[in-house]
């Protein structure tokens, strides 16, 4: 049982790191978080499941409109909360992202209503078993679909100029416009990526939880942080590593202790993280730290 | 004599206005805490047993749910005010969702469905703790305390670099702003009757700070006025009904826009200066010590 | 364009300006600085094709405050930058790139995370589409050998020399028509930046037009055609490099006091 | 105000002997709440009030005068209760409450009124203990979990004839922790044994790793101590990892029934639960209120809610025709006071709900009936048949 224990924290886990990805990036381009992004993950799980369990139509198309949902979404709040907010007041675009979070979640509950909705199975009855363990379809699916989006991901991000111009703007972005590279453009590009994965990781999530409700954004943006200050801030595979390992504790925790401990245990260990190592376990560079 | 309606709307203004000011004292020295609900919640759990459990007076139980808030604010502001703005926070909420759970999961006060029998909060016992605050804070804000606060929230490095113990002066504003909290949060307690730990979560916390940058960090009374409005603000909207949430969020989005500084306050133009900085630095002659 | 193989620098000049002699840089009473300090007060200055003009002054005289306001980095507050011609004042940093200015900010700041390769790139990225981007590279490393190897190593892992060669490798991909230095030769060993005023004249002597910022005075009238003085904020002084050397005022003032400079 | 009343008299006559037309509407307090997880309960109470309302208006009112609503919108926010409460009770001087049907929100609500000394009435919260702070001024329509549940999952053991139980429970909530104990002393009075015990904290993540450690042991029955959202997530992992095990829930669980049904889809086929309310009923007046009910509003199903509140309504009306109470300033302590006296004693009250009686304690007495999910629906039987 722990073999398949530790399975399910990994699955758990591939859910986190693509939401951790999703503010990681924006981290980096920014300095600055978007607290919006686990209600825009909402929104898209909703809408895909919607589209899905409504319109007949079928997974691929329906993760497919989630993802534009989501850059959609996270593209707006970009424009809302941080294109024409001062730089001068740290608290200011952390605030109104908040506003952008209530406002989505608002809407969602006023159009289709405050209802959790199903996520339908997409590989029913499919049920793999290697030894003592067991994973099902839409476990498959999960798995694949989140390692190809980071695949995906790190390649864009390492083999083309406009992932090449992402990292550069993120390590310096008053110099990668001395470079010639657009920086606002980049930054929406960066939000407009981060709403993708956070899309992605919506339905997701959905699809490993089998429902979505309106009312769990907050708490997605919540775990996100954990992840990501676990990781370090901005460093991409750190925020990986420690989406993977958040997700084996929170499951080993409930299956061995009690979930009523779970967020304690969470949060102690990134307390203790934070004040022992402020940089995170794997921090990519100190700078970021300072300046968020 | 008031009604019973216009009571309970005083009351919940005094308490936000409280709340406030307290917030108010940790945030004019930059520090900005994401989880000051847990400093409400020990005080209201504090007052709450002494009152119902032991039978003591609500104004001895109050002060002392101060001090066990002041107490609890000192550790936290020990362990965290040395990390940056973001740190802070994550460490502050972290810090609510546990005190969250501890109270969740402890019979002796209730557990999750929480205390009740409180009851005893007046308008004059509030008028009565507000009075004292802002006599504080007149004098604070007037003292050299005051301007070393506005130093460390203006220009952190150059309050160090000034000789300025940085962090002690934090962790002291950190403690007397949770002492502050937990007043009004023990107050609170006694008019909303029932307490349960999830009264206390990251919505609650939310509002508090969202009374303060609403209303503008540079002054105090800018708190206050944040605090009103926010009290205000759903009694004089409900005509908006189901549209208020909506109205509300993109109040905040235009709110950062167009004025990031909050309703009270100048703005991007520094009053403070370098200058004012120096006269604090205790000892003169070594401005650029220790860094 | 290209000359046998060997990388050149000097972009195509449109004829018009060649022919009517109209400068490369020309700054008219720029006036910026920060908040509500004044940087610079009132700065005109001209860059013609093929020149390298020094622009001297003591630490906090305005030099890098004036280079910032010229590439967009902080907006200027009055006055007016004409590249070639056209009104580029207050344009985002980027467009200028396009528009053939590349600039070296004073610290080198390479992008450290990505590597050696990826940063000269990078520079490169307005060009992006123009087929000759993988020669240009290849151009620039063949003149600064010593990151050859060093191509696929993080940027922020070379020595202060090897990101000096970076950051100036980097701004001569975007194949710029005027080449901004700040402060090349700082926190650099003597042997390194003697290196770099070679560097720097080798490029001008291939006809690239460059505008150099430096605190020292002796190397930067050393190697430019003509020099700009400034001091708080102003010019104080102007004229080629010869009559400058040659001034008794800046020999007092500047050479004198240059232990204290530098 | 005399000319006013004329024209109302245009619809139906007054009733004659008490007329007090004169006097204004009766007014009652309702506290709904257009956010949060209870949204969906708390409108369909609203529907169902106002139903009610509607109806007797329509019919003359009650002595001659209209019933108003006076609706407060809580958005799911304690804090507002504190000053609706005094606002509806000082300002627009209600003669009853309507309490939100959630606990957290009945609780807080409730207490206030108490303290104020106004009636209040809920259409939902069944918390154990939901209403003791406020006795003997608060009474729920709902029967609480433990009283009537057990004998029905007693009963449903035997006829199952079940040898092994896990329990899946979050122990942070007093709703699901009293859920809990319940199942506990099911097990233990039907000699079943429990052989897992798993916890999870409402809104959980993923069910995953729960769902692992009871297919471990297989057990014949899996009690689900959640509320519907989280149990229609743990029928869908636990059959999705191919256990077969038969779910059962408690009351609540067919109270929140469209939550879970919706949430579980094929998964919920064959869940047992304890029930309370039948929409269904074949007694009259019941068969005949929720046929009309069903028709003037468009519904499928009446659900619980709605039918609860429906009754509360009737219940004060009756109570104030049966009086021929005046509610009127002077009269209000008086009046108020009758309420809860007759609310003490009501017995022959027949409504939409079924028979209405309630316990020592304010909490409905209600018919102990067990449903089933059968094609994505609960089917009510009464225990034994």
């Amino acid at each position: 049982m722990l073999i398949q224990q530790l399975v399910n924290g990994l699955l758990l886990g591939t859910t986190f790191a693509l939401i951790a990805l999703s503010f990681n990036l924006v981290v980096g381009a920014l300095d600055r978080l978007n607290f919006a992004l686990g209600e825009t993950a909402m929104v898209s799980a909703i809408c895909g499941a919607l589209f899905m369990s409504q319109l007949d139509i079928t997974f691929v198309l329906a993760f497919l409109a989630a993802l534009a949902i989501g850059a959609v979404v996270a593209g707006i709040t970009f424009l809302l909360s941080f294109r024409f907010v001062s730089a001068e007041y740290h608290t200011a675009p952390i605030l109104s992202s908040l506003g952008v979070g209530l406002v989505i979640t608002s809407l969602v509950t006023r159009v289709v209503g405050s209802d959790q909705r199903r996520v339908p199975s997409v590989l029913e009855g499919v049920r793999i078993e290697i030894g003592p363990l067991r994973i099902v379809g839409d476990q498959l699916i999960i798995l694949s679909v989140a390692a190809l989006m980071t695949v995906l991901l790190y390649g864009f991000l390492n083999r083309t100029p406009w992932g090449t111009a992402i990292r550069g703007v993120s390590d310096d972005p008053d110099m990668a416009g001395l470079l010639g590279v657009p920086v606002q453009r980049v930054i929406l590009l960066t939000f407009v990526i981060s709403g993708t994965l956070a899309g992605a990781s919506g339905l997701l999530t959905g699809l490993s939880f089998h429902t979505v409700s309106p009312f769990t954004g907050f708490e997605t943006t919540l775990t996100a942080l954990m992840v990501i200050v676990l990781g370090g801030l901005g460093n991409i595979t750190g925020g990986v590593v420690a989406a993977l390992m958040i997700g084996v504790i929170e499951t080993l925790t409930v299956a061995y202790l009690s979930a009523t401990y779970r967020d304690l245990i969470v949060f102690l260990l990134v307390g203790i993280t934070l004040v022992a190592r402020p940089q995170g376990l794997f921090t990519r560079n100190t700078g970021v730290v300072g300046r968020v | 004599m008031m009604d019973a309606y216009t009571e309970a709307v005083v009351i919940r203004l005094g308490i936000a206005i409280l709340l406030a000011l307290g917030y108010w004292i940790t945030a004019a020295t930059g520090k900005f805490s994401f989880g000051h609900a847990a400093f409400m919640s020990i005080g209201a759990y504090t007052a709450s047993i002494l009152t119902v459990k032991f039978d003591w007076s609500l104004e001895t139980s109050m002060l002392v749910s101060g001090l066990t808030a002041a107490v609890a604010g000192a550790f936290i502001g020990w362990i965290a005010l040395r990390l940056t703005i973001l740190y802070l926070a994550i460490i502050t909420f972290a810090f609510a969702e546990i005190v969250k759970i501890l109270l969740d999961s402890w019979d002796y006060a209730g557990g999750a469905s929480g205390l009740f029998g409180m009851r005893g909060t007046t308008p004059q016992l509030l008028a009565i703790c507000i009075g004292v605050v802002i006599v504080y804070l007149f004098f604070l804000t007037r003292s050299r305390k005051g301007l070393s606060y506005e130093a460390i929230r203006e220009d952190e490095q150059a309050a160090r670099a000034c000789g300025l113990g940085v962090t002690r002066i934090s962790v002291e504003a950190f403690a007397v702003s949770a002492a502050i909290t937990g007043v009004a949060g023990a107050l609170s307690a006694h008019e909303t009757l029932i307490i349960t730990p999830a009264q206390f979560g990251a919505p609650q916390s939310l509002l508090i700070i969202l009374f303060v940058v609403l209303g503008g960090v540079q002054y105090f009374w800018g708190a206050i006025v944040g605090a009103v409005v926010l009290t205000m603000l759903p009694i004089w909207f409900d005509f908006l009904e189901e549209y208020y949430q909506i109205t509300y969020g993109l109040l905040f989005v235009a709110l950062m826009i167009l004025r990031p500084q909050g309703i009270v306050g100048s703005g991007t133009e520094r009053r403070f200066t370098m200058r004012a900085l120096a006269r604090l630095s205790p000892k003169r002659g070594k401005a650029d010590g220790d860094g | 364009m290209l000359k046998s193989g060997r990388h050149t620098l000097a972009p195509e000049q449109p004829a018009a300006a060649l022919v009517s002699g109209t400068p490369t840089l020309q700054v008219r009473d720029l006036r910026a600085g920060y908040g509500r300090i004044t940087g610079i007060d009132g700065i005109s200055l001209t860059v013609s094709a093929g020149e390298l003009v020094a622009l001297l002054g003591a630490n906090g005289a305005g030099k890098s405050t004036f280079l910032r306001a010229v590439s967009g980095m902080i907006k200027p507050w009055s006055g007016s930058v004409h590249l070639r011609g056209d009104d580029v004042t207050g344009q985002r940093s980027d467009r200028l790139v396009r528009a053939g200015m590349a600039h070296v900010p004073e610290g080198r700041r390479v992008l450290p995370t990505l590597t050696v390769e990826e940063n000269l790139r990078l520079g490169a990225f307005a060009r992006r589409g123009d087929g000759d981007v993988d020669a240009d590279l290849d151009g620039v490393i063949a003149r600064f050998e010593p990151l050859r190897e060093r191509r696929n190593q993080k940027a922020g892992t070379l020595s202060g020399g090897e990101q000096q060669m970076l950051a100036i490798g980097r701004a001569l991909m975007a194949r710029p028509t005027i080449l901004l230095l700040d402060e090349p030769s700082l926190g650099l060993s003597p042997r390194l930046v003697g290196e770099v005023f070679a560097l720097i004249r080798d490029l001008a002597s291939e006809g690239l037009t460059i505008l150099l910022v430096e605190q020292n005075v002796k190397q930067g009238l050393g190697c430019a055609d003509r020099g700009y003085l400034l001091s708080t904020g102003s010019v104080v002084m102007t004229g080629s490099a010869k009559e400058l050397l040659a001034d008794p005022a800046v020999v007092g003032s500047y050479l004198g006091a240059r232990g204290r400079d530098a | 105000m005399l000319f006013l009343t004329a024209c109302g008299g245009d619809e139906e006559g007054g009733d004659g002997g008490d007329d007090q037309s004169d006097a204004g509407p009766y007014r009652l307090g309702l506290v709904h709440s257009s956010e949060g997880p209870f949204a969906t309960n708390s409108a369909t109470m609203r529907a169902g009030a106002n139903y009610a309302v509607d109806l007797i208006n329509a019919d003359g009112g009650v002595n001659g005068r209209d019933i108003e609503l006076v609706e407060v919108d809580a958005r799911n926010d304690p804090q507002t209760l504190v000053t609706a409460i005094p606002q509806l009770v000082s300002e627009d001087e209600i003669f009853a409450l309507l309490a939100p049907v959630d606990s957290a929100g009945c609780e807080i609500a409730c207490a206030i009124a108490a303290e104020l000394e106004v009636p209040a009435l809920s259409a939902g919260a069944g918390r154990p203990g939901v209403l003791e702070p406020s006795r003997p001024w608060s009474f729920t329509m709902t029967a609480p979990d433990a009283s009537n549940s057990i004998p029905v999952l007693e009963a449903i053991m035997e006829q199952e004839s079940a040898g092994t139980a896990a329990i899946i429970v979050d122990e942070a909530n007093a709703t699901t922790q009293a859920q809990g104990d319940l199942y506990r002393e099911v097990f233990d009075g039907s000699d079943v044994e429990v052989v897992s015990t798993v916890t999870f904290a409402s809104g959980d993540s993923s069910f995953a790793s729960q769902v692992t450690s009871m297919a471990a042991e297989n057990p014949d029955v899996i009690a689900l101590a959640a509320g519907p959202a989280d149990a229609a997530r743990i029928a869908v992992e636990i059959r999705s990892q191919g256990l077969e095990s038969l779910l059962i829930g408690t009351g609540s669980l067919q109270a929140g029934g469209t939550d879970y049904i919706n949430g579980a889809g094929d998964a919920a086929e064959g869940t047992l639960t304890a029930a309370q309310f039948n929409p269904d009923n074949p007694d009259e007046p019941a068969a005949s209120l929720l046929a009309q009910a069903e028709e003037d509003n468009d519904l499928d199903a009446v659900s619980l809610n709605f039918a609860y509140a429906f009754d509360i309504v009737n219940l004060i009306a009756t109570y104030l025709t049966d009086s021929g109470a005046a509610a009127s300033p002077d009269t209000l302590e008086d009046d108020r006071q009758g309420l809860l006296d007759f609310l003490e004693d009501v017995e022959a009250y027949e409504g939409m709900s079924g028979d209405v009686t309630f316990a020592e304690d304010g909490t409905g007495d209600r018919p102990e009936l067990y449903a089933v999910v059968e094609n994505g629906q609960f089917v009510i039987s009464e225990v034994g048949s």
